[in-house]
């Protein structure tokens, strides 16, 4: 039986001997309230312009992506460059058995979270086997060859088509309500990452991480199980991006492999993690919205934004705070805070 | 004291926005709106939109469509396909156009045709696809008509006429011109060849069944990956195959390179006919180094008048707009006249459905011949309606040599032109 | 409580450590000495683990942890201190003891805060609580030998090996780590395996001293028989001042 | 089937030198520098298009306009990727790496605004045009060329490295930075003279496969991954192991065509390479040397 206890600064949980404490500081809590209530009201401002509130949704999602990733590269202090494998994964998973066997959206969610975390707990050993730079490879091959896969296999992946035609997760009568809902949808499952991975962040395990990614060998010699740990990070991660993936099905109701696998598409996710704040969980969320917003306000230059874009980009990444990126401009850590560099190089 | 005013006046701009921008479904009078979508890095994509707006400009120069002007917002899709949804509702939702013009590659279109079923029932438009190859915009409107029936397809063809018709005639070409009955069948690794390589069920059956029918042999048949470079092997197997021709079902592989691998290779002395794509343009020679010398391909981008508006229709492009034409260009523009007619025929645009049935009926005079919509599957009318020529490279230009009118040289032999 | 016998090592060519047997008993102090090169880290490295000895076995009260991974063997109970500190520098003290606390031995059931109020204990015994949120790369010297102490300690170590913990601090600092060292001792009561290269300390501090050279155990005895031994300082010594002269 | 063994056989020397030649200055900058170089692509990008604007807009005549374009190369390389990019980022690897992407991505596109395909960009670069006949299989004499500029070029630059002073010293330095710092080697210059020494082999090989190869403003990407490929499988910067690791996918290329289908050969170099990091972590040449 769970027993909460209010304390003067915490809040106590404890069942049988187990015991967990949640420390509550108000001291903190203004801004986020006051980013989250924003986030919230906005749609009332774009309401009557869909396309932007489409691309908000599409910007939530991006974030969605690079916040795993951020509690992957912490975790198994190795950088993933394929995060978009399971995205695909996820996304041709949910489609084929919702389009084939007409599963629906909520059976598809359980499914692509089997599918993803079985693929990704197979392919976890790679985070021992290979070192670094090797690792990073490997997973920026890996999206490469199911991209390959979804041509060669046409018959099941339909190839440059994608499929298409997936049920839609809600069905309100005004489509603009729909692309409300959606909307609020990705945002829960972004803030939703984000909490989880904050929690993680900040509990016990996260303590263990932040050792793991400062130097392995030393963590070892303290005791703390580093393969296992690595193997949780690894897998919790895919298996998040592998429901945006899910998310997305059942938002556009095409899934193409060409669009979600390819180099392009982790190079943004990256630099949404580089700009945001390297490997720092709330600098996605900036670093998604301003992407997002930079690529479309650009788009309104002509042809010449194809190569305007990465300039800007460069920019950003040069000119912000050295690794710490926008969340960095917000404001300088508290000693508490674990602020974790990303080693690709690393034995 | 100051505060509360500033919500107030904050809570005041917001309720505008909230509730501005609800303008009613497409207007009956003012400007007609038509949206253009596209990938403009693709060279198809931006000569489409020189089309398009060549078209517009046109109609409004002779006094727009029912006198009403005719206005084009040209959006760019970065070829994403959540870009392509966000614009799609962008265009429909807010500027209300009253058409939707995706010019290209088909998972937009389709993707753009997903969001546009969805939205269709509140914000009535039409849907084109004009570079979007292959079935699966037109299989969608013979699946569920009434979801699907804003949609059109313009193209040179779908797989069903390919096997239908085209083949007919590639075959005619192989044995009349070529003089040989022994093909060697070549598949780009893509959907729109699938019917092609696997046959339509129903339909009709695979390419090399087809040909079997019209009385040639496929000897050699493989598939090439688009991001393959090297294609020595195949070439060799080819010539070992005995082939009489080479018949590239391909539109997007690396074309100068698999043309230029063959001009030096075993196979130099079979002619290679390719279905479309980057060999049937202009720029093709210069690009090949002159290796392109010989080959056979369906290309639009000639100057031989198959109706009076070809020959102006590139002039004007390449001199006004600064793009030579692409396959895409001519269906753009083609699509905006058969829809200008449509329109006029239904005499206004404010019933949806009379504007469905006269696109479904209406032909116009077009750049390749006549465009006009199938009345229940959605597709441009085929050949002989709308025709690409089979053009052969001699000596730095395109040759129209085949179909018989429009003729203007005879078929050489690689062997010999190279001499 | 640790016996090690006939450990054998070798990379690629050259062994580092061969054919080495001695024992630690249970509230000892051993000193582990030899000139540079003789293989004294490596053999600390197939103690805990780092390495897996080529033949031989090391067993610790009774259990073969020979090729045990070091986590194990953290958890049985053996905790190390680095000749090079190595701390997690972008942590800060705090969050550094923290992690061995969680770690070093099953804690299933601690909450994070209880872990943090152990973990403080340990920085304070090392004195070190006034630095508890300076990251670690901003500790010297001294300060990073303690929380290296600390760290370990905080894995409740049976038998604790350190790792030259001397070298490098001025007499002063060597005094009060020395201090803090038996204190520790005293408190915890665990064994220690000691490589040092101050022969001063390492004299004065253990009981008995067993000598390397060229990874082989050439001498082994109560301190006042090693310093007799002309043989080990014709070899010890001499290596010795051909390092400082 | 002995035909075809022959056939396997040459093809596996022909593509193997030239994916030699296109991986070379990869390996070698990760074996000096040893960083990941993602924005390779752009010397092939600048190579043909320099040549091409030289050509068409400036006037040149051919040769001119390569030797202006291989100084522009070293110029771009140095300023931009090295002083711009390697030199403050060394330590930070993701931003070093995203940001060569992304200058790769910018060039491209820019090239691609500049000269759309319709542009009809190429290079007369032919030296031999005509065709080979051997064993019942007919080659590009140009092919045969570009091999054996591949081959030329490695051995040039092997001996450089093993003969002279100065490749012993860029050798230390990719063997321990340290250490070569200690011995008083002006490093800095070391790794100036590593990026020279990588543009000349991509520029090269642009050169020579062209009349063979297309030439579009995405081409690099391609070729970047056949240079990333070779490089994983030979081992990270380890010109022994680019060697066998590009005979051998040039093998497996020529293997899987030949005996399969040619649509499969990149992915069968794709698996094979992949079954080879997971058993053989490392590369074949696992040495964290450059030779």
């Amino acid at each position: 039986m769970v027993k909460l206890e209010l304390r003067r600064d915490r809040i106590v949980a404890r069942w049988g001997d187990w015991k967990s404490e949640w420390v509550i500081e108000p001291r903190y809590w203004r801004n986020p309230t006051i980013a989250i209530t924003a986030l919230f009201l906005l749609p009332l401002l774009v309401q009557s312009y869909p396309h932007i509130l489409t691309m908000i949704t599409t910007a939530n999602l991006y974030a969605a992506i690079a916040i795993p990733l951020a509690l992957q590269i912490l975790g198994t202090a190795r950088v993933n460059f394929g995060p978009q494998l399971y995205l695909g994964i996820g996304g041709y998973t949910a489609a084929l058995l919702n389009l084939h066997w007409g599963w629906s959206p909520s059976l598809t969610f359980l499914a692509v979270i089997v599918v993803c975390g079985v693929i990704a707990l197979l392919i976890s050993p790679t985070t021992w086997i290979a070192k670094g730079l090797y690792f990073s490879l490997i997973t920026l091959i890996l999206p490469l060859t199911f991209l390959d896969v979804t041509f060669i296999w046409g018959d099941i992946f339909r190839g440059e088509v994608g499929l298409v035609g997936m049920s839609p997760l809600l069905n309100f009568t005004k489509v603009s309500w729909n692309y409300l809902a959606y909307y609020y949808l990705s945002l829960i499952l972004m803030l939703l990452y984000l909490l989880v991975s904050d929690r993680i962040v900040r509990s016990r395990l996260g303590v263990n991480l932040a050792a793991i990614n400062e130097n392995e060998d030393v963590a070892r010699m303290m005791g703390v199980n580093v393969d296992r740990y690595k193997v949780v990070c690894y897998v919790f991660p895919s298996i998040l991006t592998g429901i945006v993936g899910w998310f997305i099905v059942h938002t556009f109701r095409t899934f193409a492999g060409v669009t979600y696998l390819p180099l392009e598409f982790m190079t943004k996710v990256l630099i949404i993690v580089i700009v945001g704040g390297r490997a720092f969980l709330y600098g996605a969320i900036p670093g998604a919205y301003l992407i997002s917003i930079v690529e479309d306000s650009l788009r309104a230059v002509g042809p010449s934004n194809y190569f305007l874009f990465p300039l800007v980009l460069i920019l950003l990444i040069v000119f912000l705070p050295r690794g710490e990126g926008l969340w960095g401009l917000y404001r300088k850590r508290r000693p508490r805070d674990y602020f974790p560099k990303l080693h690709v190089r690393r034995e | 004291m100051r505060k509360p005013l500033f919500w107030v006046g904050v809570l005041l701009v917001v309720l505008g926005l909230a509730t501005g921008g609800w303008a009613a479904a497409p207007a009956a009078t003012g400007p007609i709106k038509i949206g253009f979508m596209g990938n403009l890095s693709a060279p198809s994509s931006l000569s489409a939109k020189a089309a398009a707006t060549m078209a517009v400009d046109e109609m409004n120069k002779a006094g727009g469509i029912l006198g009403r002007p005719v206005q084009l917002i040209v959006e760019d899709t970065k070829g994403e396909i959540p870009k392509c949804v966000e614009i799609y509702k962008k265009l429909v939702m807010n500027d209300r156009v009253l058409a939707v013009v995706i010019a290209e590659k088909v998972e937009m279109g389709v993707a753009g045709m997903e969001i546009g079923a969805e939205l269709f029932p509140e914000y009535p438009h039409i849907f084109f696809s004009t570079i979007g190859s292959g079935d699966d915009i037109w299989h969608r409107v013979r699946d569920n008509y009434k979801k699907y029936r804003f949609g059109f397809q313009t193209y040179y063809s779908t797989s069903t006429n390919y096997l239908k018709i085209l083949a007919g005639l590639n075959s005619e070409v192989y044995k009349d011109l070529i003089k040989t009955k022994k093909v060697a069948l070549i598949f780009e690794d893509m959907e729109w060849t699938k019917p092609l390589r696997k046959g339509l069920p129903g339909v009709s059956g695979p390419l090399a069944e087809v040909y079997k029918s019209k009385g040639l042999q496929v000897v050699y048949d493989t598939t090439v990956s688009l991001d393959q470079k090297m294609f020595n092997p195949i070439f060799e197997a080819v010539a070992k195959s005995g082939a009489g021709v080479i018949d590239c079902v391909v539109g997007y592989i690396d074309q100068a390179a698999f043309i230029k691998q063959w001009a030096q290779s075993s196979a130099r002395d079979i002619p290679l006919y390719i279905w479309g794509g980057l060999a049937g343009m202009p720029p093709a020679w210069k690009m090949t180094e002159g290796k392109v010398n010989g080959v056979m391909i369906g290309s639009s981008m000639v100057r031989v008048a198959i109706t009076p508006k070809t020959i102006p229709f590139m002039d004007n492009l390449t001199n006004n707009y600064k793009v030579g034409p692409i396959f895409g260009s001519h269906t753009t523009y083609d699509t905006l006249y058969g829809f200008k007619k449509a329109i006029e025929k239904a005499g206004g645009t404010g019933n949806i459905d009379a504007l469905i049935t006269q696109l479904e009926k209406v032909e116009e005079v077009a750049v390749l011949g006549t465009i006009g919509w199938d009345d229940r599957l959605h597709f441009n009318l085929p050949y002989p309606k709308y025709i690409t020529p089979i053009v052969q490279w001699q000596k730095g230009e395109m040759k129209v040599i085949f179909p018989k009118p429009y003729k203007v040289a005879d078929y050489v032999s690689p062997a010999d032109l190279r001499k | 409580m640790l016996e090690i016998t006939s450990v054998t090592k070798t990379f690629g060519g050259l062994a580092a450590v061969s054919e080495v047997s001695f024992s630690v008993k249970k509230g000892e102090v051993v000193g582990l000495i030899g000139p540079n090169g003789a293989g004294k880290t490596t053999l600390l490295n197939l103690i805990c683990g780092i390495y897996k000895p080529d033949a031989g076995s090391i067993r610790f009260e009774g259990t073969e942890i020979a090729g045990l991974p070091p986590n194990r063997i953290c958890r049985l109970g053996i905790s190390r201190t680095y000749q090079i500190p190595q701390p997690f520098e972008a942590m800060t003290a705090l969050n550094g003891v923290l992690v061995s606390v969680l770690n070093g031995k099953k804690r299933r059931r601690m909450s994070l805060s209880d872990a943090v109020f152990e973990a403080s204990y340990y920085l304070e015994f090392v004195g070190l609580f006034s630095k508890r949120d300076t990251l670690a790369r901003n500790l010297n010297l001294y300060e990073l030998r303690m929380l290296e102490l600390a760290r370990a300690l905080a894995t409740t170590p049976k038998l604790l090996l350190l790792d030259e913990t001397m070298a490098g601090l001025n007499p002063a600092e060597a005094e009060r780590a020395l201090e803090m060292i038996w204190n520790a001792q005293e408190q915890f009561d665990f064994t220690i395996l000691w490589i040092e290269h101050v022969m001063k300390i390492i004299m004065k501090a253990a009981q008995r001293v067993v000598v390397l050279q060229y990874g082989k155990k050439i001498a082994e005895g109560p301190p006042e028989e090693i310093q007799g031994d002309p043989k080990i300082i014709e070899a010890y010594l001499g290596a010795r001042y051909a390092q400082h002269p | 089937m002995k035909e075809i063994l022959i056939h396997i056989a040459l093809y596996t020397v022909l593509w193997g030198s030239i994916y030699l030649l296109i991986s070379l200055g990869f390996s070698l900058i990760c074996g000096v520098l040893r960083i990941f170089h993602l924005g390779y692509g752009v010397t092939f990008v600048l190579a043909a298009y320099l040549v091409w604007t030289f050509m068409e807009h400036a006037h040149l005549g051919l040769l001119p306009s390569i030797l202006l374009m291989v100084l522009v190369q070293i110029g771009f390389a140095l300023i931009v990727f090295y002083k711009g990019i390697f030199e403050r980022y060394l330590e930070e690897e993701e931003v070093l790496l995203s940001l060569s992407l992304l200058v790769f991505v910018a060039i491209a596109h820019l090239a691609n605004y500049l000269f759309p395909v319709t542009a009809g960009v190429s290079l007369p670069t032919t030296v031999v045009d005509d065709v080979l006949t051997v064993g019942g299989s007919t080659i590009a004499y140009q092919m045969i060329v570009a091999a054996a500029v591949g081959v030329l070029v490695t051995v040039l630059y092997v001996l450089f490295f093993l003969k002279t002073r100065i490749g012993l010293i860029i050798r230390a330095v990719s063997q321990n930075l340290l250490a070569a710092r200690l011995m008083g080697v002006n490093v800095n210059g070391m790794y100036y003279l590593a990026m020279v020494l990588s543009i000349l082999p991509p520029t090269i090989c642009l050169l020579v496969i062209a009349p063979f190869w297309g030439v579009d403003p995405f081409m690099g990407s391609p070729l970047l991954m056949t240079a990333m490929l070779i490089a994983i499988l030979g081992g990270l910067g380890n010109l022994k192991g680019s060697i066998v690791a590009s005979y051998l996918i040039g093998f497996i290329h020529a293997t899987v065509s030949f005996l399969f289908v040619s649509r499969f050969m990149g992915l069968a170099a794709l698996i094979v390479t992949l079954v080879v990091m997971i058993y053989r972590r490392g590369g074949i040449f696992a040495g964290e040397t450059l030779w």
